[in-house]
């Protein structure tokens, strides 16, 4: 069952390196440069830059989650307001499909990332769970910037792409969770009788519980359905303050994505130091992983009918890592799995990988698929 | 105006697992805490998870008598103090109208 | 003196009810539709299923000061600019009566219901008094909300409207403090003879000037004179952006209600708990209360002149209860009156009801009453 | 270094009277305080008002001299426990110059 | 060295009186009128009144520093664009001078400060040369308040002032504490014998880096820089929301500029009872020293070729006095200052005469030095 | 479960200094720290630097041996206490497997 995937995958490694010939380059580095040069990523950087020169940039945590919770709002409620326009016209039929892929995708990250680590990286069976449950998830930041790069190449992305960032959310925390669990559970019991010290009652249940109702799912999911009844009932007149307020190609939205992006450069940026702790392996999987995915999501998006910008959004939202959900819960359920690690790579490598190189690949790899 | 004689055990531990420990010690007999908000350093602080903005540590205080006090040592030294940075303490303290605060 | 605003409302009480004859309630539903599904109260409804899944949303307590602040500016600043426009063309002839009105009102609501709850409820003096304190005042939130509503349905109200909430604010708390404070400290030096224990000094004279002074009536007023006096000396392109900031109308003002509401979901969810605790009577208090006062400001509004959504709004505010300036002066005053009572009733029962049925049925009984 | 011995008080309560309690705890002799925003549970906690987002409780501190800790707590004793959630502890420290905390 | 600047500026203290001639007086009345009936003074007012009657606002710390973060964003932000326009139009050829300019005026104001308060005022070293490191540096919010003034005067200021606020943050509070340091070294060795307590050593250069690295200097500087290359290489269809996010005539910028002089009119309120223990000498000096500094703005300014708008903004931001960056500084580097004195003179005397009145006055100089 | 009797050093004081005391306290040989953010009131609390906004003062806490804690309180009250507004307290714990916060 996760065989096929992955020869899929491995198919297609060939068609992964071919991307990289000469004149794609070319094309890679001219949009490249359209994104990076861009307040987004250079509010990051700037970010970065701060914490190595010990600057006194402070973001306050509550502006932080205000940030957060705006972006999650918003990426709701315009996702649930277009999902409206796009039911009147076609019903389920264009989006059945997509959505079925992406629940697939989000079964199967979760998977290969775990084997990789575990076996080409030989790390232990609670820290291959606990990074595979940040890469079998998603970052609804890189979302957002991943859809902010296509709006700005002029190719938007379907419609109901927040929806899938949605579906994509929770499977692959749950997936690495039970497995790590599951595997780990024998070496437990052992230990335990050895010391004699009973094993504590595992927060599987719990964390997962915790995962499906988080902040992240209730408030995109929520706000979705808001947006989606407010659009079928309102007239545009009394819907257009609110329209807006939340859309992201709005000044607020792009506004707060600035802001938003500087605190994950502060953030990544302290973790810069902790790159040595955890080594080339983990270092190239951050980047390595993330492509691989990507493409799988380019490429299956692509055969579900997604257009260029979707397809494009597909693969970066498979191929981000999860630093908001999946910490928590791989806490509670694997302690033995050392967090600095799992972080490290989601934030200090994926994260500024996918914003900074990542989202243009994934566009070329897009029209290089035959994405329109 | 009598103080009776009980214990303050003060927990500092990363925030993932202070909501538990508060639950479960209220089961092992504590009447109330009290949770605060800190920043924390220690041996262990690599483990604290930093999710992002978030407090990385709290700090948990219970009034209780001697025994709920072992009690509750003995749990967080065995469940938590292995796998999560983690410390706690005991104190001698004379409560105002104690007898609230004795065993439920 | 108190006899005649309750002859009045038993008077109408037959009229309350012929409110609910059978095409009145098709008015009433299709109205119900109009209010609820839209952003503002559907946020509201995302904050309570939240509290009852026990999900995960977390509104920073510092979002929503910042909010609450934003909106007292806003209407404030906008109630004095409207007020400057009406001043040039009417002078005060149209804005007497109506704060007339509403002062009257302000002192006979927290009598009305200070009444009810003691005879017909039979509850303490402090706790009948305690929540007189909180249904006597008014709730800002419940302002803009019922706003919004007269807006969307093309009947805006009377441009005065924000100076009759400051107006509302203080004198319920007030003189509901004082009959409390009053009645109760007979009973006090009873007790403090039989236990020996001194009585302490009481906090009234302290809890009301805190009142007088707190956050919303300095706010509101304070903007209201600031937004009176730059529209008398400002053009109209430099007053321009402080009016985009905060126009009622505009995207900030809509997008922060909705934010704020999804956070009065979630206290309000957390309180349903406490239904059970507060039992049927004051349950009932919390809907047919609200209903009698919307009526009363309903009817004098109109005596007094307001327009169709004037009598609406005015309505809303006599109806709803304060939760944010009544609890830490009843607090300080009334300390053996139960807070959960008071709070529960407000933000669990009233609030609730107010922002999802009680509007739209006090823009029924303004149309019956012949408002236009 | 020589240290004094003294006395800690700590007074956890809810945030509507904890202003009133460091003004007239100063008038019984402290020389100053340490307040700090937390968060509660005990037998009375449904006294707290929760004012929507407003930190439910808070937690005070004095370092004074025993006579000054006594009257302290007798004080908060009859004039707040009975109405409203707090409770109040002693301990001792030794504190350092603490010849500048003694009685005003 | 420093002996022709003050010849310089005492060769223009009849000049300075000059300004105050009746026909003068009556302009700056005027504008006087035009300036203080605006939200932005007003807002500093009611929060001044609000700590006068004791009353209940309170701005969360949070927000404050939210809004902080945006004005330092903004103004660097935009700064950066019109700087790109600037430069695309002229080079550097029209903002070099101006740039010298600030920076020697940056080394100056420190002394000039620092020569009054010891020998005029005769106050200790440690006081002088910390005052004077307030002193020497500037507040980013009086640079915007003076910016909405001469916008809403129809005189814009030169494009590139943003860049002179980022040159004029640093100079003269490094210059102040190096002057205190070296002064006050011999004094405390000899204490330190006396007494046999060691002398713990200085914290200046640490201190000095922090300000250096600062949160003020990055976030204008980095938004600077992220500004001018985003203008340059993106198209204006993309680069118009964060236009319309950061822009100083936008209803954001303006609103937030409200809600932070409320604040600031807290903070200052709070203050003013410690104007009785800075005494005469202060209060005078916290009004003149401005006026002084202030005039030397607008006068170079003018030689370096700046507009009206320019002139008067320079003015205003030199006699501006910092009580963000250098409180800190002072406090770590020379601990015997007393903070109550530099921080009432900044807050509570200086920042409200610029608000108030200074900005006015600067207007009218730099008319008179023959600006515009 | 054996506890340790330790000390557990509390240093209240304005923001400003707090973070290079617990730098120098490491130095000094405190295996970690806790740090609260704290409103105080004392009688130097003028001296506090109100940085608008900015929280005035801090707490800091440290379990530690008596030597090191003997150290903490010197230094501390030759360093800071003369020009900045601080106080410092020493009182006993008994600390959970307090074998790991010995010097290092
Ligand atoms: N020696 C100490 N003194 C005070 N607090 C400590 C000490 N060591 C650890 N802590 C606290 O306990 C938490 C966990 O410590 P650790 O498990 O050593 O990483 C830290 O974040 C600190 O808040
Ligand atoms: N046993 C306890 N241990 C620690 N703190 C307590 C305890 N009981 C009560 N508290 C604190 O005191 C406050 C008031 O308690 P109560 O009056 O019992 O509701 C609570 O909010 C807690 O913060
Ligand atoms: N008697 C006291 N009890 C508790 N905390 C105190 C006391 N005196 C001072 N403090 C704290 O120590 C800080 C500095 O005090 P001081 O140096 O006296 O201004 C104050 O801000 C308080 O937080
Ligand atoms: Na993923
Ligand atoms: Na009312
Ligand atoms: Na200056």
């Amino acid at each position: 069952m996760l065989t096929i995937p992955l020869a899929t995958l491995c198919g297609h490694v060939p068609a992964l390196v071919a991307v990289f010939n000469a004149e794609q380059l070319g094309r890679i580095v001219e949009s490249l440069e359209r994104n990076l040069l861009t307040p987004i990523p250079l509010c990051f950087v700037l970010g970065l830059i701060c914490t190595q020169i010990h600057g006194g940039i402070k973001i306050p945590k509550e502006l932080y989650l205000t940030i957060a919770i705006f972006l999650l709002m918003s990426i709701g409620f315009i996702g649930g307001h277009e999902l409206a326009h796009e039911y009147q016209e076609h019903g389920v039929s264009t989006i059945w499909k997509p959505a079925l892929v992406t629940l697939v995708l989000g079964c199967l990250t979760p998977i290969s990332a775990f084997l990789v680590l575990r076996y080409v990286g030989s790390m232990s069976i609670a820290d291959s769970a606990g990074i595979a449950a940040h890469y079998g998830s998603t970052s609804a930041v890189t979302y957002a910037v991943a859809n902010s790069f296509v709006e700005q190449t002029q190719h938007p992305a379907n419609s109901f792409l927040p929806t899938l960032v949605t579906i994509l959310e929770c499977p692959g925390i749950a997936i690495a969770l039970v497995l790590g669990a599951a595997l780990s559970a024998r070496e437990r019991a052992a230990k335990a009788q050895a010391t004699g010290v009973p094993v504590r009652e595992s927060k599987l249940g719990e964390a997962l519980y915790e995962v499906m109702t988080g902040q992240s799912i209730l408030l995109m999911a929520g706000m979705l359905v808001i947006g989606f009844i407010s659009t079928l009932f309102m007239d545009t007149k009394g819907f257009q303050p609110f329209y807006d307020f939340f859309q992201s190609k709005g000044m607020l939205f792009r506004g707060a994505l600035c802001i938003f992006l500087l605190e994950m450069g502060l953030v990544a940026g302290e973790r810069l130091g902790d790159l040595r702790k955890v080594g080339p392996f983990l270092v190239a999987f951050g980047i390595i992983m993330p492509l691989i995915h990507g493409f799988a999501g380019v490429y299956f998006g692509h055969l579900a009918g997604l257009n260029l910008g979707g397809c494009t959004v597909l693969g970066a939202i498979v191929a981000s890592a999860s630093y908001i959900a999946a910490p928590p819960a791989v806490r509670l359920t694997l302690p033995e799995a050392n967090p600095t690690l799992s972080i490290t790579a989601a934030l200090a490598i994926t994260f500024p990988f996918n914003i900074a190189i990542g989202i243009p690949i994934y566009f070329e790899m897009a029209k290089w698929v035959g994405a329109t | 105006m009598q103080l009776y004689p009980l214990k303050l055990v003060t927990i500092v531990g990363e925030t993932v697992i202070m909501d538990d420990i508060a639950k479960e010690c209220q089961e092992l007999g504590a009447s109330g805490y009290t949770l605060s908000e800190v920043l924390g350093q220690g041996s262990r602080s690599a483990r604290n998870v930093i999710v992002t903005g978030a407090s990385k540590t709290m700090k948990l205080e219970f009034v209780v008598p001697m025994d709920v006090a072992e009690k509750i040592l003995k749990h967080v030294s065995h469940t938590y103090f292995e796998h999560y940075a983690c410390i706690a303490w005991l104190s001698d303290v004379q409560v105002m109208r104690g007898e609230n605060y004795l065993s439920k």
